[in-house]
């Protein structure tokens, strides 16, 4: 299935299709189908042809139970095909190297402003989660052109695309330094926007200024301070403007029941009822006790759970699940996951000024950025003018 | 989109002013915008390319400025923390000059960075001060003497920004994180078909319209007579071709999708708020030529039913009412793994969400994220993390959706792999 | 009311005390208390005597309403007498700089290990606001020993602690540059810790390894991250151990009722069920419609908001609030309020290590500390230690 | 608070290790605690002083190390980031020693540091690592090969770190940060009368009982038959004259404050951990003598009595049950102007807390707020916040408690001033 099927292709998927497993909330597996092939797993093992030719998005149950050895209680049953997506890819990969994760790919897409058509320069490739996630944003028409310095790893990356149905959208290069050699190919002014993840962003900021369209947005990605010290200054040196850095941290929220009720605080509560109106009657001492009961509403029943309200309703309908998104009575509880990815990187952006710019004096501190005439040193190469980046 | 780089008549922009503030102007000849503290002409910008720089010149009016490299004394030297604020008295500002002689240096025609200059060496205490002070004093001087605009095309990101910074409750406080992981989380993508539900004045709707760039279908559901959210829409300056795309979607045909109607070959109907303007004031706002135009070009009753009964690829909901509830309207229609993504400003809301869709058994991976943007200052000796900045991007409950398990699939089973 | 009153004392509030008041949640103003006078505000005119003798935490009703001048509709009635607490002192002192904020001087405490007795050296004092919060956790027989290089500035905070009856706590020593001329007074390992709010905390490492005690802690207090590299590559070289930075952001909630439902939603709902189900008659779609009602619980109540729980409470106690916390049945939202205090500074926490520690080799790069012998180099001035630190 | 700085037997302490780990000892010439991943005997603790350094040697024993700099050839240069991991094989490990070489190495004396430079030698892919991976790698070997503890006091904040790190559901998720605004906000103080109710072991007592350092009471008040929370406030190491300050209080006399009794005279009941165990097993744990002279030790059930009717100074709670029916019971004994705190995992008890509170007129400044502690790190050319970090420190509700406007007071205006 390709990952970015449209809609007038068949919704059903195919031999040769790369689909999505997922055998459990963390263990997501991508499968290439392949007629009378089969997947085998802990819990069971599945026929390739019991999802060729079906829509995807639903149960696919096995077609025997797991080996018996090892003695392992066989659960067997079935796991779920899913259509891919950048998200569930990312989960789903072999993580080559450190992976730009699914929130920030997000948040670099809308900050680079990209759109179907576009061309995207981005450097390196890496495990190529955030290539695909940029590979969607300009499908069906654009372009990503990524560069990767490690020839085996981009050439991982690009057998990776090409299952995905990204071969038209996303092209590799392998074995370049761009810091040395620039983006080899691309010619000026010809990026809408550029996608650093490098050790050394402050180093490309020339080549930046040179394949870039005025107003064409620049992101690096640096997980330290100091590079981005160092990425801001060069841009604010540099023919660029509306510089700023972010960071997006998510944190993802567990929701649970809760039951109410405090041990020996319900018993105080209703002795001290007892205690405090010895002259009441046990009538109107019921009675009173039902009245805060109902003030205090519904929030303190404590016997009906989700749960079973939810059987309850199943009841009511034969046994099976009626299709509802229904809010539940119960008290629930939510609190951040105890563990999160606090930081991953931060993201520097800078939009190309219009034009050309002089070279700026060096102040006797920080990198000295001398910038050419950004179009007219464009000779194919790159090379030339990588070297008259000085850093001191 | 536009895809001339020069800005025309009748085109919505964003003006971001160098005093931090963004916001928008609707270019004509005559028109203004609030720039600074008072309204400015930017009948200027026409005929400017985006991304341009303007200054704020006497007489109110913008002017063009050469781009410059941006060459500042102190701003690339390690600035020294060492300078304390010992020596400053803690009384407001001492400056020499009085407020009649800036407004004839003005007159002379001494403005920009100049007056500024001049304005900083007749400060008694800006030697005293520390360097953060002193920065702190030149960014507001400058912002006063010196404003500068950068003329900025409307986008979704852009429009985003310039809501939740003036008008936030227009857009239920949706900043550009929330929207980058709505859109993200939701797959929206050219080509898809898109369900939306929306309370934010047509910013959703206007994203995932950029998005998809007038490939594929954007099904605005809404209540009422009139679709509320397209404010933000028409800010885009979108052409017909993108126009198009964009389905404003009477919730009531939700409850007709499987049956056939006699109507089903007229187009939708609905009443714009042009035509409401139209209809209350007497004045026709809009020629009626041009409205049935309008009317013919929009989708047909069949043909969007046709489509929301097909499935569609992406849910994307921000609502400000009952969010289960719109849940469980919606979700039934979107197709086998398909993704939704719905934004909510309180925590409850979304926990109500979460639960009530793991309980559904019509959702996978069903995950309750929030996001937070931090700003961050970068600059030689005073990096810090945005001092002052909103507390949260919201919270945001994403998933894909699943078929029902068949009747004869052992429900008991279930639970393991969701 | 001094601000560390023991249980000892009166609980009333007494001649010549300093009491907070509350006009409105952010307006608070020190007042202290003299017989026979008036305090003058928008909500009327209070007298002093009302409250000379009582205890405080209660209303204060104003002797008349506020002059008519202006124009001002006259809503007169009341504020509220609070006892002083560092945190209420740190919103209604006077901001003569930027303050440490109650969070984080909650969290320096803590991580200073603070206790009642201990010693604790300042600079500088600022406005006071962390010197109130530390002089709480080491009084009454503790000291806070605080330095501040403008003169004015220290005498002005001496007057407040004076007020807050912490002259025997909090000890100002104005116009001292401790940079320059160290903790003046201070001997040798007398500190069992050290605060530092300074523009070059790295440049004080070998002074406060000269006062603190063994395994004291100091925390510099910097908001920018270039100064905490600085100190914390000082502390790494210097004879300190358990080096850690953090920052310890606050935000705060705002929690309202709300009210369910949606517009088109509820009415499509209702529709559908007459629709799906022609053949119904009305008697059984209402039973449906019920049980539904009855499922999504009481959460769907629109009509009782907590405000109509509590009156109606309220009219069960002929009026009367009858001192009780209870749980309202109706359903609340909370979100963050939308501006907040996102970053202040960053805490910087190292502990003295035991024993004298030899000279640092420089590495060539960074800043040399030199240190001697932390003990023997005692000579009360500061000075010729002072000098020894430099910084490339 | 033991006042020596030596280290006694029957001492708890807390030795932090290299690893970046935390562990609780209880120190006896014997005794052993988990550093790393083995036993270790920490006998040698006995008789060092409190922030002494430990390197554990062969024969997994402890032995004390001379302080020196820390002196580090890579760690005070500016790291090159240009070096990228460009040759690096996406493989394992490339280590040239055999495990049993190194093992043979270890035999003949080689340890600490000199054994983790001769791995770091040996290792083939180590110089084409980028800066980073090859600080990391250095960090996981001195770990493995040269494992350091220093042994810390336990005070509150080392308790509440250790338990947050091993075993947090017993501490409730309590963090430092939400310790330390909890004890900030309701004002503990040496001299002060403190209510507590808390679900945390005793950390949150301890916390309390650190602070007011054995001048006034801690009022712990607890259902069942035994105080639970004492399991970290025996780990502090108190004296009598502190322990003495913890008063552990049936919740049951609670319902008694206005009522006189003839046993008013009698120290509090209650049976402690320790006497549970010699109920239950029949061996003395306890000599009777000594729980008798415990017992004589206790408060007497007529002055907590008194204490509460005259209303406490501090009220702090901390609850996994239903936290608005705590304040509910407990808050009406907190004297006017009194300050409260209360920790909360959940922001749904924190909400409802907060609008209980301001709807009932008992308390002013209701605030309720998230602590989040980041930890940075900082290092020349690595700055960066901690990559992975706890996502909360939870949620605190604080206020000042008012005395109830009399009944002749208009309570119509109460809105105003709240």
């Amino acid at each position: 299935m390709p990952l970015l099927q449209g809609r007038s292709s068949s919704p059903n998927a195919c031999d040769g299709d790369l689909i999505i497993v997922q055998e459990k909330y963390n263990a997501l597996t991508p499968v290439v189908l392949r007629a009378g092939s089969f997947l085998n797993n802990r819990y069971g093992r599945f026929a390739h042809d019991d999802v060729i030719g079906h829509p995807l998005g639903r149960r696919w149950e096995a077609k025997s139970h797991p080996g018996t050895g090892s003695g392992t209680q066989a659960c067997a049953g079935f796991v779920h095909a899913l259509k891919p997506t950048p998200e569930l890819w990312s989960l789903a990969m072999f993580h080559r190297t450190q992976i730009v994760y699914p929130h920030d790919s997000a948040v670099i897409t809308l900050f680079l402003d990209l759109r179907p058509g576009q061309v995207l320069i981005e450097s390196g490739t890496g495990s190529g989660s955030a290539s695909v996630a940029f590979a969607r944003a300009v499908a069906p028409l654009g372009q990503v052109r990524s560069f990767e310095f490690h020839k085996p790893r981009a050439d991982a990356a690009q057998k990776d695309f090409r299952a995905l149905g990204l071969e038209h959208v996303v092209k590799v290069t392998g074995g370049v330094d761009v810091v040395k050699q620039g983006f080899l190919g691309v010619n000026d002014g010809e990026a809408d926007a550029v996608f650093l993840d490098l050790p050394a962003p402050y180093l490309m900021g020339e080549e930046v200024a040179r394949v870039l369209k005025p107003n064409g947005t620049v992101c690096t990605f640096s997980p330290c301070l100091e590079q981005v010290q160092k990425s801001a200054e060069m841009f604010r040196k540099g023919p660029f403007h509306s510089v700023r850095t972010v960071t997006a941290p998510v944190r993802t929220y567990e929701t649970r029941e809760q039951i109410l009720g405090t041990p020996g605080f319900d018993e105080l509560q209703e002795s001290q009822k007892d205690v405090a109106n010895p002259a009441l009657n046990d009538e109107s001492s019921r009675h009173r006790k039902r009245q805060r009961i109902e003030l205090s509403g519904s929030t303190r029943r404590k016997l009906k759970t989700a749960g079973a309200e939810r059987l309850e309703m199943a009841d009511k309908n034969d046994g099976r699940h009626d299709g509802r998104v229904i809010r539940v009575a119960a008290r629930l509880h939510s609190r951040p996951f105890s563990s999160m990815k606090g930081h991953t990187s931060y993201l520097t952006f800078a939009r190309r000024k219009r034009g050309n710019v002089k070279a700026s004096p060096n102040n006797g501190a920080g990198p000295k950025l001398l910038l050419g005439d950004a179009k007219s040193g464009a000779d194919g190469s790159g090379i030339s003018r990588r070297e008259s980046c000085i850093i001191s | 989109m536009s895809p001339d780089e020069q800005i025309q008549e009748d085109n919505w922009v964003v003006l971001s002013a160098t005093d931090g503030k963004k916001v928008l102007g609707h270019v004509s000849r005559n028109s203004s915008a609030r720039i600074g503290k008072r309204k400015r002409k930017i009948g200027a910008l026409l005929g400017a390319r985006w991304g341009d720089l303007f200054a704020v010149r006497s007489g109110d009016r913008l002017e063009p400025v050469e781009e410059e490299q941006s060459f500042n004394v102190t701003a690339e030297t390690e600035m020294g923390t060492e300078r304390n604020n010992q020596y400053l008295e803690d009384t407001n500002e001492n400056q020499k000059l009085e407020q009649s002689t800036i407004l004839a240096m003005k007159e002379q025609g001494i403005e920009g960075e100049q007056l500024v200059r001049t304005v900083v060496e007749n400060s008694l205490t800006f030697r005293g001060k520390t360097a953060f002070s002193q920065e702190k004093y030149i960014k507001r001087k400058r912002a006063k003497f010196d404003l500068k605009v950068r003329v900025l095309r409307p986008t979704a990101l852009t429009l985003c920004e310039t809501y939740f910074e003036r008008s936030p409750e227009k857009t239920m406080h949706l900043r550009p994180d929330g929207l980058a992981i709505l859109l993200g989380y939701a797959g929206v993508r050219s080509g898809c078909r898109a369900l939306v539900y929306e309370n934010c004045t047509g910013l959703v709707t206007a994203a995932v319209a950029e998005r998809i760039d007038g490939v594929g279908k954007v099904i605005n559901i809404f209540s009422g007579t009139t679709p509320p959210g397209t404010e933000v829409i028409r800010m885009l300056n979108l052409d017909s071709l993108h126009t198009k795309a964009i389905v404003h979607t009477p919730i009531e045909l939700l409850g007709m999708v499987d049956v056939s109607q006699s109507e089903d070959n007229d187009p939708l109907r609905y009443v714009t708020v042009e035509d409401a303007i139209t209809e209350k004031t007497g004045t026709k706002h809009v020629p009626s030529a041009r409205r049935a135009e309008a009317i013919a070009m929009r989708a047909k009753r069949g043909d969007v039913k046709s489509w929301i009964r097909d499935g569609c690829d992406c849910l994307i909901v921000a609502t400000r009412f009952d969010v289960v509830q719109v849940f469980d309207v919606l979700l039934k229609h979107l197709a086998p793994s398909g993704c939704f993504a719905a934004y909510c400003m309180h925590l409850q809301d979304a926990a109500d969400l979460q639960y009530a869709l793991q309980l559904s058994k019509m959702a996978m991976r069903v995950e309750l994220l929030e996001v937070s943007l931090v700003n961050h200052q970068v600059l030689p000796g005073r990096s810090h993390p945005a001092m002052t900045d909103s507390a949260t991007g919201g919270y945001i409950v994403s998933g894909v959706r699943i078929a029902m398990p068949s009747a004869m699939a052992s429900s008991d089973n279930g639970e393991k792999s969701n």
